[in-house]
């Protein structure tokens, strides 16, 4: 055995860079944000209207059931899965509650009738991809053809909602002056935003959550609840998806079984816009929302531009995808 | 607004000319963009100045661009809607800021008319009680068991409801009529082709084919042909639509029926924008002039069709 | 017992389960006659439908291989298809045999640089792959769309028209070419030590770096070979109706494309892939699709139809489902 | 011994793989206050027995009694909640969490659920300078080498609260004064009446803190007994069942010193390499035929000077000069295309690929150095294989056996052999011996001394001051990322005369 006769080794300064670490983290999200602003400021230089502050607003209006999906589907990518049934189950949510209120229901029923049927379709997909080992892509597949089916088959058409709550939660505005307002949807949107971004900070199940992502072999092996933590996240998808598909019913006071189609996809560019990584662990909601607004933004610019055609239409937001992708890639690289 | 002032978001008809802001579905099919090109060059010959706006297919896309051209003050709002439903609360706001809005192509369902002040488009119902109307006349007198396939549009698209409901609705009188299979085609050739395909070998006699547009009927054509069979003999083609594509066909005999449905809403929308902002009632409901074609009727006006 | 334990057997064992479905419905089903000198029935039918989702699959198994995703084959192929009408309706002889080959040419050309486009995104930038095939799968179909002027293109080659409706040696030629890429696609992978690189690549990134493998340079041809498989699809999905219609053409096809690759067994986390288990999941696939037509399942059914046989095929295709629903020994247990 | 009941009671254990018998009938027990050591060579089953301990695996027949009760855990957590605190073999956390997550993940202080992050760094940061060590505890774990990941993955287990401690080699890259404060720990538990299960190829280890040992060889029990009734050779002979004589020879390493070298040409030269965060420039030379060895304590920069002159970190000042041309590494495989190899200590990350077979693992490194378009022809493949699978003893002895599937040790064997073939100019070997099992070091040991008899260069770290001052010609030393000093291992250097050096105490 080696004597140690040497002191223990003097700690390096570390204190210094500690400060600056801290902020090297979050440059990913602050180069977003500044990004979204220069973006945002383009649109004002170009086109007249652009400055209004609901011109703002109206991007958390029109995107506040996205929002709320995709604040579920940054749960489930942190842990490294993925959720493609999401836009399925807005559909749904939209058709079964469309169809009850028609038939009669009061509201009050249908509206935890609807938010338990997304939880549980979530749940039942989480069970299957922890207990038997089905890849989540596959698994959640299965169940975006499950969700739309069952919708299609309840009903091919679109079913006016004209229940009187959910009325008044599609027309009821908040506002801050005159033509200045936000719809009740945004508030739930950023109240889910707000309890998941605290939930993932500062609770243990959030912590799990990233040490899945990071490594679901060692969180295992670190004695986390891997599984439950797993269908928890996928069943926390669901609900949100159903959520989101209460305020998309909100918002287009209609039910149908073709809504919200490729809505899984907008939803996991905004989690990826957002900086969060598609293999898991890394990431935060703040940014989704930030990627929420990236695509939102973009959809505004164009329909103010209103010379597009169709498929110029396409092209730009491609276009404009792009360049906000490449330079947020060439900001974050530079900082690093 | 403050901001730029670049002259082309002319808003607010301070020059005189009326803007139309108009919120397309998308480009989904060679109908559609003869659509959107018939308005685009109406307006322009007409004086109008067009915001377009194409929702790609997606209701909320198209509950945005409404919203948009209400923050922009737009003389009129026009759009074909996605969906029927769903509409009242982005239509009230347009009400709310006396922007008059003009349904084109499909209605919508709102109980409360007086939120549009017309809706100018086929009415595919209609349709679809045409072609079922021909086929019984076809076969008048005749008793043997007819067999017919039918091929959908996109399932849940209105005028795939629409037009196998009219469809439906006339062939049920007599017994002898049989929908013997019926699947989508996607509105487009290479489905219907495929789907064709299938139930060419799964059906031991087809009498008659249905298609819901031209394009799965020129598939569905391709199909017959690969089977050996001859199409418009052997078995009977009726489509809807009447483009140019289709037209030719009928001309060559290969299709027998082909119900109208234009796409040409161009020059009508902007005489009903026009009138709409000036105040003047118009009709609650104007169809577009619409007609149905056999092999002859197709081969005096191919030349002139140009979508 | 063995060929029970194949990683295959089980999508296989459900392939054969669709097709023999069949027989109760149509009696022909398995019959195959010979008909204008070319073989006619409803397998032949299936093989040919398949050949476009056999080759997105090829292309898009070597790019999940390498931990990738490749979103924009469906604008991909829409791209090819209408450029390749485009030139050949331009042609003053639409029927001249080399016109129509540089026609294909060009459209193969054209995917090849959107392929070195997908891969610089990826490789050299660093963008996450989802998001950087997303931007070529908005902007890629409005190409496609300003191509073709939004109208669909209609060709009368028929040379063109051989690649995907004709035959030679009685079988479909776009089977015959689609067999020519899986067999480049082996050979390529297996003969040579690409497979063994990609596979590293996919494993391990930081290992593979280490172990001297240009992982950028692989990169890059696997989302070039990917773009050019998809720019043949596009050419026969075009040629089989004569027509380019880029709004159809490839629609949703990279989903059927990964749920191909992940039937045969490669993970989307990268690393193992096999070319044979695509080859069968595309087949699977397709024959899904012409059993829910040739069964009669109702088009309200459909999806839910389509979904019962994911949900099957994925417990079924699990080992933990096996084990623990059907009771089936453990075979890790049980040998030795 | 026998008045204490066992804590921990397993019977009969059996645990079988596709094609391998990893255990078969095993029995092993645990006192209360007692330091276990479970001893055998590399795929001797020790960390198969300990993961059907924990519940990572499920058992094929036997039994487990916990404190007299018969358990059978269904995962980790379930054995964790059971009183059973466990590092593994491979380290086993999230990098991309923070040190203090790390440590405290699933067992946060909390008020009302919401986690105390301020009391859970403070606690973090008490807990650490308890194994002596200051760490900014809300960095990610990535930015740590894997010696203080290591360390983090002691820290966390030794926090839990629990009656059985199992430590699977957790000093394989911990340096003397580590190991020593672990030790420490141990001791201070083992009085509280705490039954620790340790593992580790380092013998001297192994009696210096264990009481009792349990052998097994091949899956089977070899038998249990007191460290103090069984002398160190008989130990080694029960381990890889040979006899005495064998072991001699084993034991008798050469040791290389500056005196027999005769140089060869100078291949590779450091001007000013450096890289800010990592090390502060350095020049350096190394010649054919040398072995140079880097000294330090953890964290001192061997791993980080091993880097650069491979590529794998780019340098930020200075440059390399390779044959007296200077040369600007931009990637591994620079280096490579100039005879360049490096084997990385973190194996399981940076080194073999999981997925792949012992084959595909082993020829990676040459098959990419040919490029993809020359495949190395199957017959070769084989050769090269079976070489170095019975060079180094690496077990199973099939190599289409996927990686994963081997023990820690043959994995590390794979790694270098993978080096090995490429014959390499210069080769880099960053721990080779780390989780290796004696006789397997021996041979390894020997194979360095081979090749710079050969006229290979090697740059050889480990964290075994005693393989470094053994093998190498000329010892590098490091401390805090800075070079110190450079010794000719002449015989009046040893381990005295380094470790006074890296303490810096002394000058000369
Ligand atoms: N998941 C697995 N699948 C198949 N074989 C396995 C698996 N895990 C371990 N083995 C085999 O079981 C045997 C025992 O491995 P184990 O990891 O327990 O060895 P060990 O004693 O810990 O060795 P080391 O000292 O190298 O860590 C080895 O032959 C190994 O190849
Ligand atoms: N005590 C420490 N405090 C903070 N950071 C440290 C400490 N020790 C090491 N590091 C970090 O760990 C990294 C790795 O150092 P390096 O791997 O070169 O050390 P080493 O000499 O190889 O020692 P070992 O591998 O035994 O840890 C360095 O980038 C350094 O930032
Ligand atoms: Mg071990
Ligand atoms: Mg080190």
């Amino acid at each position: 055995m080696i004597d140690v006769t040497a002191p223990p080794g003097t700690p390096p300064a570390k204190a210094r860079n500690r400060v600056l670490k801290q902020n090297r983290r979050h440059v990913p999200v602050l180069a977003t944000l500044a990004l979204l602003i220069i973006m945002y400021a383009v649109g004002v230089a170009n086109y007249r209207g652009f400055s209004d502050t609901q011109v703002v607003l109206n991007i958390f209006v029109d995107n506040a059931f996205l929002l709320v999906v995709a604040a579920g589907m940054t749960f489930v990518i942190l842990t490294g899965g993925i959720d493609l049934s999401v836009g399925a189950v807005v559909a749904l949510t939209t058709t079964v509650a469309a169809t009850l209120l028609h038939a009669g229901w009061p509201a009050a029923v249908v509206l935890p009738l609807v938010l338990l049927i997304g939880t549980v379709l979530g749940l039942g997909m989480g069970a299957v991809i922890h207990f038997f080992q089905v890849e989540p892509f596959i698994a959640t597949l299965a169940g975006m053809f499950l969700a739309r089916g069952i919708a299609l088959l309840i009903n091919r058409n679109s079913i006016p909602i004209t229940d009187g709550f959910w009325t008044a939660m599609a027309e009821e505005r908040i506002r801050f002056g005159p033509g200045v307002f936000i719809s009740t949807s945004v508030v739930i949107a950023l109240i889910v935003v707000l309890i998941g971004a605290y939930v993932l900070a500062y609770t243990r199940f959030g912590r799990t959550v990233y040490a899945i992502g990071g490594s679901a072999d060692s969180a295992l092996l670190m004695g986390l609840p891997v599984g439950r933590t797993r269908i928890a996240v996928y069943t926390l998808s669901g609900f949100c998806s159903a959520l989101g598909g209460v305020l998309y019913s909100f918002y287009m006071s209609s039910g149908y079984s073709l809504n919200a189609q490729g809505m899984e996809l907008d939803a996991i560019a905004a989690v990826v816009i957002g900086g969060v990584l598609l293999t898991g662990g890394s990431g935060y909601l703040f940014g989704t929302v930030l990627g929420v607004l990236v695509l939102g933004l973009i959809q505004t610019i164009i329909t103010f531009q209103g010379t597009l055609s169709s498929w110029w239409t396409r092209i730009v937001v491609g276009v404009l995808l792009f360049a906000f992708i490449v330079l947020q890639r060439a900001v974050t690289r530079r900082t690093r | 607004g403050c901001g730029g002032d670049d002259g082309d978001s002319g808003s607010g008809g301070g020059d005189g000319k009326l803007v139309l802001g108009f919120s397309q579905v998308g480009a989904e099919s060679g109908w559609r963009t003869a659509n959107t090109k018939s308005i685009q060059e109406s307006a322009a010959s007409a004086g109008v100045e067009l915001k377009f706006s194409d929702a790609q297919g997606k209701q909320e896309n198209q509950i945005k661009a409404i919203r948009n051209f209400i923050t922009q003050r737009v003389d009129v709002i026009a759009f074909s809607p996605v969906v029927e439903s769903g509409w009242d609360t982005v239509l009230k706001e347009a009400k709310d800021a006396n922007i008059p809005v003009i349904l084109t192509d499909r209605a919508v369902d709102s109980q409360d008319t007086s939120l549009y002040k017309t809706f100018i488009g086929s009415d595919f119902v209609l349709e679809g009680k045409k072609a079922g109307e021909w086929l019984v006349k076809d076969y008048t007198g005749k008793t043997d068991p007819v067999n017919i396939v039918e091929l959908q549009g996109t399932p849940g698209a209105a005028p795939a409801n629409d037009r196998k409901a009219g469809f439906a609705d006339v062939i049920k009188a007599d017994p002898k009529f049989k929908v013997v299979a019926s699947q989508t085609g996607q509105f487009t050739r290479t489905d219907g082709k495929q789907v064709m395909e299938t139930f060419l070998k799964a059906q031991p006699k087809i009498d008659v084919l249905y298609a819901h547009n031209d394009d799965m009927g020129l598939g569905a054509i391709e199909a017959i042909e690969a089977a050996g069979k001859k199409p418009g003999t052997d078995i009977k083609i009726i489509t809807v639509d009447a483009v140019k594509d289709g037209m030719t066909a009928l001309s060559e005999g290969k299709i027998n029926y082909i119900v109208e449905c234009s796409p040409l809403l161009g020059p009508q929308l902007m005489d009903l924008a026009k009138k709409v902002k000036a105040g003047e009632t118009v009709p609650q409901r104007v169809l577009t002039e619409e007609t149905t074609f056999t092999p002859e009727q197709a081969k005096a006006v191919l030349a002139e069709r140009k979508y | 017992m063995s060929f029970v334990r194949h990683r295959l057997f089980w999508p296989a064992a459900i392939l054969v389960a669709l097709l023999a479905s069949n027989i109760f419905f149509s009696s022909g089903f398995f019959s195959i006659t010979v008909h204008d000198g070319h073989l006619y029935g409803s397998i032949i039918d299936i093989l040919r439908r398949s050949a476009p989702l056999i080759l997105v699959g090829i292309g898009m198994t070597l790019v999940i291989a390498t931990g990738g995703i490749d979103l924009s084959v469906g604008s991909v192929m829409a791209i090819s298809g209408a450029l390749a009408c485009l030139l050949i309706g331009d042609l003053d002889n639409q029927n001249s045999v080399t016109g129509v080959l540089l026609a294909c040419a060009a459209g193969i050309a054209l995917s090849l640089v959107l392929g070195i486009w997908n891969g610089a995104l990826v490789a050299s930038i660093g963008i996450q792959p989802i998001i950087a095939t997303l931007i070529l799968m908005v902007a890629g179909r409005g190409i496609a769309q300003l191509i073709t002027d939004g109208q669909i293109l209609n060709v009368t080659s028929a040379p063109y028209k051989v690649i995907g409706a004709g035959y030679t040696i009685a079988l479909p030629v776009s089977v015959l070419i689609a067999a020519g890429m899986v067999a480049i696609a082996v050979v390529l992978t297996r003969r040579t030590a690409l497979g063994l690189l990609i596979e590293a690549v996919g494993g391990s990134p930081t290992a593979s770096r280490l172990a001297g493998i240009q992982a950028r340079r692989l990169t890059i041809m696997v989302y070039v070979f990917s773009a050019i498989c998809a720019g043949i699809a596009g050419l026969i999905y075009s040629s089989n109706v004569s027509s380019a219609d880029s709004n159809a053409a490839g629609n949703l096809i990279e989903l059927d494309a990964i749920l191909a690759v992940v039937i045969g067994g490669t993970r989307l986390t990268g690393g193992r892939f096999s070319l044979a288990g695509t080859v069968l999941g595309a087949v699977l696939i397709e024959t899904l699709n012409v059993t829910t037509v040739s069964i009669g399942i109702p088009v309200e059914t459909t999806l839910l139809f389509k979904a019962i046989v994911v949900i099957v095929l994925c417990l079924v295709q699990s080992a933990a489902f096996r084990a623990k629903v059907l009771r089936r020994p453990s075979r890790v247990g049980a040998s030795a | 011994m026998g008045s204490r009941p066992p804590v921990l009671e397993m019977t009969g254990i059996r645990k079988v793989f596709p094609g391998v018998t990893a255990l078969d009938d095993v029995d092993f027990r645990l006192l209360p206050g007692e330091v276990h050591a479970l001893m055998g060579e590399n795929g001797a089953g020790k960390s198969t027995l300990i993961k059907v301990l924990t519940g990572v695996y499920g058992t094929d027949g036997g039994e487990i009694r916990l404190g007299g009760a018969a358990v059978l855990f269904g995962s980790p957590l379930q054995a964790q909640q059971a009183g059973i605190s466990t590092v593994y073999q491979e380290v086993n956390l999230c990098t991309n969490l923070s040190v203090a997550e790390n440590i405290f993940i699933g067992r946060e202080p909390r008020t009302l659920g919401r986690i105390r992050w301020a009391e859970m760094r403070r606690r973090a940061v008490e807990l650490l300078a308890r194994l002596d060590l200051t760490l900014d505890v809300s960095a990610p774990l990535s930015t740590y080498s894997l010696a203080i990941q290591q360390m983090v993955a002691i820290a966390r287990a030794i926090d839990i609260d629990a009656k059985v401690l199992i430590l699977d080699e957790p000093t394989s890259s911990l340096d003397a004064s580590e190991v020593a404060q672990l030790f420490a720990v141990m001791r201070r538990l083992k009085d509280a009446g705490v039954a620790i299960l340790f593992v580790s190829h380092f013998l001297d280890q192994v009696y210096e803190v264990a009481d009792r040992m349990t052998v097994l060889r091949n899956g089977r029990l070899i038998g249990e007994y007191r460290t103090a009734d069984l002398p160190q050779m008989q130990l080694v002979a029960r381990m890889i069942g040979k006899d005495l004589e064998a072991l001699e020879e084993l034991e008798s390493q050469p040791r290389s010193s500056a005196r027999e070298l005769e140089r060869g040409p100078l291949i590779a030269k450091a001007v000013g390499l450096g890289r800010t965060g990592g090390i502060a420039p350095f020049d350096m030379e190394i010649h054919a035929g040398e072995v140079v060895g880097l000294a330090g304590l953890l964290g001192s920069g061997r791993t980080e000077m091993a880097r650069l002159f491979f590529g794998a970190d780019r340098a930020d000042t200075g440059h390399l000069e390779i044959d007296g041309k200077p040369l600007v590494l931009r990637s591994p495989r620079t280096a490579m295309a100039h005879g360049i190899g490096f084997s990385s200590e973190n194996r399981r990350t940076e080194g073999v690929v999981a997925e792949l077979s012992v084959r595909e693992n082993i020829i990676l490194a040459l098959q990419a150095a040919r490029g993809w378009t020359r495949p190395i022809a199957r017959r070769r493949q084989d050769e090269l294989v079976d070489k170095y699978v019975k060079a180094l003893n690496i077990r199973p002895a099939d190599p289409d056996m996927p990686v994963r599937n081997l023990s820690g040790g043959n994995q590390q064997k794979v790694l270098l052999a993978r080096w090995l073939i490429t014959e390499p100019r210069l080769l880099i070997i960053d721990e080779p011996t780390r989780g290796i099992d004696v006789g397997a070091k021996a041979e390894i040991q020997r194979i360095v001394a081979e090749l710079a008899d050969g006229g290979t260069a090697v740059l050889f770290v480990s964290a075994e001051l005693d393989e470094v001052l053994r093998l190498s010609h000329k010892i590098e030393v490091l401390r805090d990322r800075r070079l110190v000093e450079e010794l000719d291992n002449t015989d009046d250097v040893d381990a005295d005369r380094v470790m006074r050096t890296i303490a810096g105490g002394v000058a000369q």
